[in-house]
């Protein structure tokens, strides 16, 4: 058991699956100094420019060569910096990626993580703040994680590694420096939901760093007298319906609280599936307004979900 | 190096393939007419050559990727034509399982590895796979076809400078038939054409006549020996041209019918054919290798058309292993 | 009052636009020839090639370009093709075009129309068929408008060109030769739904292709004696609210049916609005599983959302 | 045609120009160590004499595309220093509300189309904006800034190609600090650079020492004429340097230390400053002109502190005209 941040949980299970394994190579730009973020620092040093590849600012060459050693016996880990960067490889994702198995009747599978530093950050504005999970869960073929402490981006790292399906691995960008424990050898099934609080009154479902966010309004509304069933999802796609459901059922209230636009969302998609599941279920849906994500900090801060904004919403429900 | 000397033997083989590829798509024509290959589908008559002097110098295990222009591809490098058809028919027992169709069609155990519905996108999955080539320590290497409409999409500066930079084992083919789809490729493509691109990417470059087997075979041959060797990545420009539309059904009326007839004078089989007839061949031993090739491809219409639907439940398998419909 | 297909529709309603306004362009790939779907056929005679403007293939400088061409005083249409092959254009959709105005603080709007020819048709394959609509909906910036007859391809394309918006616009591939009438003059406002059939059992929401397939639906189950309300969102984003909350409320059950992916589509945004809203509802979402779409004729036919499927659903909610 | 005899008043004008630039970016650095910016600010210190040579050979009613080291292009297209301070410390009456800070910086009003977040977007931008210009009937241009970085994204080859096929009044330029990020673009560039890469598409290309304002102004100006005078899209790689790192957090320890004082030598606004010493001008003058700049931006910046936030109803405003959020 160590106690490590987020980001060093990150490299840790990489190095770990790098070392067991030699087909297994990362690619972005950077990654020789270590990333833009810090993630693969030091990785280059033990593992070589071969197998830490430095890639020139080619986003679909970064993407689409990924597919291509995947396709054909290595395991690509692709770095792509900013989620929102991943839009200039949406091709080589969609088209690529998650089809080729399919398309080519089996004939080979198509193991490769694509991680997209997700979220909000620092006033990086439009360009560079975007949570953008809901389109992979819409993408047949794709996996979709999203860890949001240290010891699940350790734990499920290595779930996307070891997995033989495309993993879209969306960590936190604000999360980076966030310390916790993980245990030796610590592993996490994806599709698992980690339940963080057992409650009786409402169900909340999170994901990402909102988990943070929606711990605080459990602990508030604990001490007010209103018993929150809290879950991490963990991974989106596939997601962890049957835990979701039962406690739905259970409660009669729930809440899918997000940072990604509402409208839209995959909130969308765990309220409605309850809804068509759980007669007579109160629910009720939180995320970003449907704006670009404005610089100004106090701007910015309007799009954030809040505690406040939970526990207005769970009072609401009541 | 080209050699001026082809074997006669090998000639022959070229020819051969050749036949088998245009007999296999005059199929992929009728069974278009007959309603039984429902999606589109576009055919390389006119350019076999290509394919075959190019996969005529591969191994089994040295990869290509291809466009949506594939069957000639697919055929020249070793799979099996009845699976093809039964692929294209939407049979069980098709290559893909049904599930590609002709803009899909790949055979990964010849090292085929996939048509692709995006053009251009098969040149990144090219220096991919020779990224693994090279990271597995074999020395195979991968060659990528792409038409002349290719080289105006991003993928082909990231790709071919990826292929550069990281001195990966592939050979580039621009397999340009002057037409992207009704758009005659030169009045959009600004410059002096694919290999000064490919030049000004680090890449050296060749231009050869993709209508004549014979010096292609040897001009590849010569290519695929330096990359093999660990030169890095070469380009190859070849200029051919397609006898018929995009797709089956396009009567490609944007062409001069003066400028067809004349490409239609540089068929490659026939190139082939009076080389071998030049050089010693017997007239009968080219009728009976054109016969047996529509042979076999009238047979493997005939299984494929014979051939029943895939069972359903296969709808929801391989597309993935985890989240996976059920 | 004339009758006309839907393609046609869309080439006369562009046509009279391009004839009012000068600054008005078209531009992608083979238009000069009509496009690939004869969309276009006639018009580079009518207007030049400045104005329709026959492209290499450059998804990306296509979309871009039309981008840099709103901001700057003309009106773009962009013609992509095939949905799918927006998904090489998506950078220059989502982080220029939906954002533009937005991070420039007003600055400039980005009048232009993104045509993006949806669905499946003729055994196309896993890349030639897709309906990404749920994608654009979840975009801050975008409208999102998908026309199923002549007379809403008419209005809501002169509607779509008329916007200052950047409006993402599905025609469906398998409607073009669909023969309707087209009144003289007709106007279509974006974000009404149109009301198909009044009733009072069920109401289902649905749009695009999958409009005649729940209008059949629809006319089985009143020889049957079940009384549908449905409608027909014609535009996704904005979506006519008001018009399925109240009708939700009325018959206290819902479906919505579309032929994108069910698991993430829009069919979840509509289902978890209506679920939030309307408290008792019943519900069912209906769309395609979460595979790439099949080539094989008998397996694309089992991804096809079925005027038997609609009325299994509806006889399950009951 | 470079002028061999610029007219001193102009290269003083240039010299100030130079100095805003420089002195508004310090205060920058000053605002991210006070917490005042927020976001990450690329700085274009040591790299002035681009914006200046170009911009100064531009109208009003022309129009640039830049990229994310945006603040030189847009105070020498004309933009108000102090509007964009308040941008960048995200407050009420910032060139873009509040809503873009430095990556997004924009003043439409003097023709600056934006600084973009994605690097090489702003190349597709420009050319859809000299369409514009062409099909409005103007002979206005398009000035497209971005770095030697960008040589290496798709969009460079679809835009550069784009322009040529349709002839569009566009300047590529491309600003070559020999970084991008932490890399070295060399490294992972093939070929030879971008001049050839834009010759390979059609488009003539120019190399110019990119800290020497002078001679690059009289080089800029004979290109901007051409295109004026509808001769299609030109290229210019300029060579020059970065005095800090990528950002103004980034220490740039990934540079050998003697390449970065070797650059510093060539320091476009000394440069400038000793040929002005040697052709007359006192320097007192070049002083003063200095500390006004400082003033000036000094200025910027207390008023941009001292201003108060956006309001916040305005978040919801500016998103579209119609579903606008409520
Ligand atoms: C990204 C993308 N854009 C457009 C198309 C439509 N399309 C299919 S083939 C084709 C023409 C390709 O021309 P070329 O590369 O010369 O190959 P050819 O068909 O001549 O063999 C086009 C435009 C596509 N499949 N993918
Ligand atoms: C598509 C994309 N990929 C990566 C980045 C991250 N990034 C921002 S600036 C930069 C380096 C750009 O280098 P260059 O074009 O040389 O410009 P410079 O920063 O040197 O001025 C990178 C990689 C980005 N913003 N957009
Ligand atoms: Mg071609
Ligand atoms: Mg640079």
């Amino acid at each position: 058991m160590s106690v490590m941040n987020y980001s060093d949980a990150g490299k840790v299970a990489l190095a770990e699956c790098m070392r067991a394994d030699p087909t297994i190579w990362a690619v972005g730009e950077d990654l020789g100094h270590g990333g833009v973020f810090g993630q693969y620092m030091g990785l280059e040093e033990e593992f070589g420019p071969e197998r830490i590849v430095s890639a020139p600012i080619s986003e679909a060459a970064i993407m689409g060569s990924a597919v291509g050693g995947a396709l054909t016996g290595t395991r690509p880990i692709v770095e792509l910096r900013f989620a929102d960067f991943a839009l200039c490889a949406i091709d080589e994702i969609v088209n690529q990626a998650a089809k080729a198995r399919y398309m080519f009747g089996g004939q080979a599978k198509v193991p490769l993580v694509i991680r997209q530093p997700s979220g909000m950050w620092r006033a990086s504005a439009a360009q560079h703040s975007q949570s953008l999970e809901a389109w992979y869960t819409h993408i047949p073929g794709l996996v979709v994680v999203m860890p949001a402490t240290p010891a699940d981006n350790y734990g499920l790292l290595k779930a996307a590694i070891e997995c033989d399906d495309p993993v879209v691995y969306m960590e936190h960008k604000d999360l980076w420096p966030l310390e916790g424990e993980v245990p030796e050898g610590h592993t996490v099934e994806i599709g698992k939901a980690s339940v963080l609080h057992e409650g009786s009154d409402v169900t909340i479902v999170t994901w990402s760093k909102t988990r943070h966010v929606a711990l605080e309004a459990t602990k508030t509304l604990a001490r007010s007298g209103t018993s929150v069933e809290l879950f991490d999802l963990r991974s989106l796609w596939p997601w962890d319906r049957e835990c979701v459901l039962a406690s739905a059922a259970k409660t009669g209230r729930l809440i899918v609280a997000h940072e990604a636009v509402r409208d839209g969302g995959f909130g969308a998609e765990v309220a409605a599936t309850a809804a068509e599941e759980v007669a007579g279920l109160k629910l009720a849906r939180i995320g970003a307004p449907r704006i670009p994500i404005p610089y100004s900090t106090p701007l910015e801060d309007m799009v954030r979900v809040t505690a406040e904004t939970i526990i207005g919403a769970v009072e609401r429900l009541a | 190096m080209p050699d001026p000397f082809p074997s006669p033997q090998r000639v022959l083989d070229h020819y051969a393939t050749m036949c088998r590829i245009r007999a296999f798509e005059r199929m992929v024509i009728r069974g278009t007419e007959e309603g039984l290959v429902k999606g589109a589908a576009h055919l390389s008559i006119g350019q076999e050559a290509v394919a075959v002097g190019v996969c005529g110098n591969l191994r089994r295990s040295d990869q290509i990727a291809s466009n949506h222009r594939g069957h000639g591809h697919t055929i020249a490098k070793g799979a099996d034509p009845e699976a093809m058809m039964r692929e294209l028919f939407g049979r069980e027992g098709g290559i893909c399982s049904g599930k590609g169709g002709s803009m899909h069609i790949a055979d990964f155990d010849v090292g085929m590895l996939g048509a692709n519905g995006i053009v251009g996108a098969g040149i990144l999955i090219a220096v991919g796979a020779a990224k693994s080539k090279k990271m597995l320590g074999t020395n195979d290497i991968v060659v990528c076809f792409f038409g002349d409409g290719a080289v105006n999409r991003g993928p082909f500066l990231e790709g071919l400078n990826w292929a550069r930079v990281f001195n990966l084992p592939v050979l580039f083919v621009c397999e340009d038939n002057k037409y992207a789809a009704t758009t005659r490729t030169e009045q959009l493509t600004g410059g002096s054409g694919p290999a000064v691109r490919a030049e000004s990417l680090g890449i050296p470059a060749k231009i050869a006549d993709g209508n004549d087997v014979i010096s292609l075979d040897a001009l590849v041959g010569g290519l695929v020996e330096d990359i093999r060797g660990g030169g890095g990545p070469l380009f190859l420009h070849v200029e051919t041209y397609r006898h018929i539309g995009h797709t089956v059904v396009d009567p490609a009326t944007y062409r001069p019918e003066a400028e067809v007839e004349e490409a239609k004078t540089r068929d490659p089989i026939e190139r082939a054919k009076a080389f071998l007839l030049d050089n010693g061949t017997l007239e009968v031993d080219l009728g009976r290798i054109a016969v047996d090739a529509e042979k076999e491809m009238n047979a493997a219409f005939e299984l494929a058309r014979d051939a029943s639907w895939p069972r359903l439940p296969a709808v929801l398998s391989d597309v993935q292993d985890i989240g996976a419909p059920a």
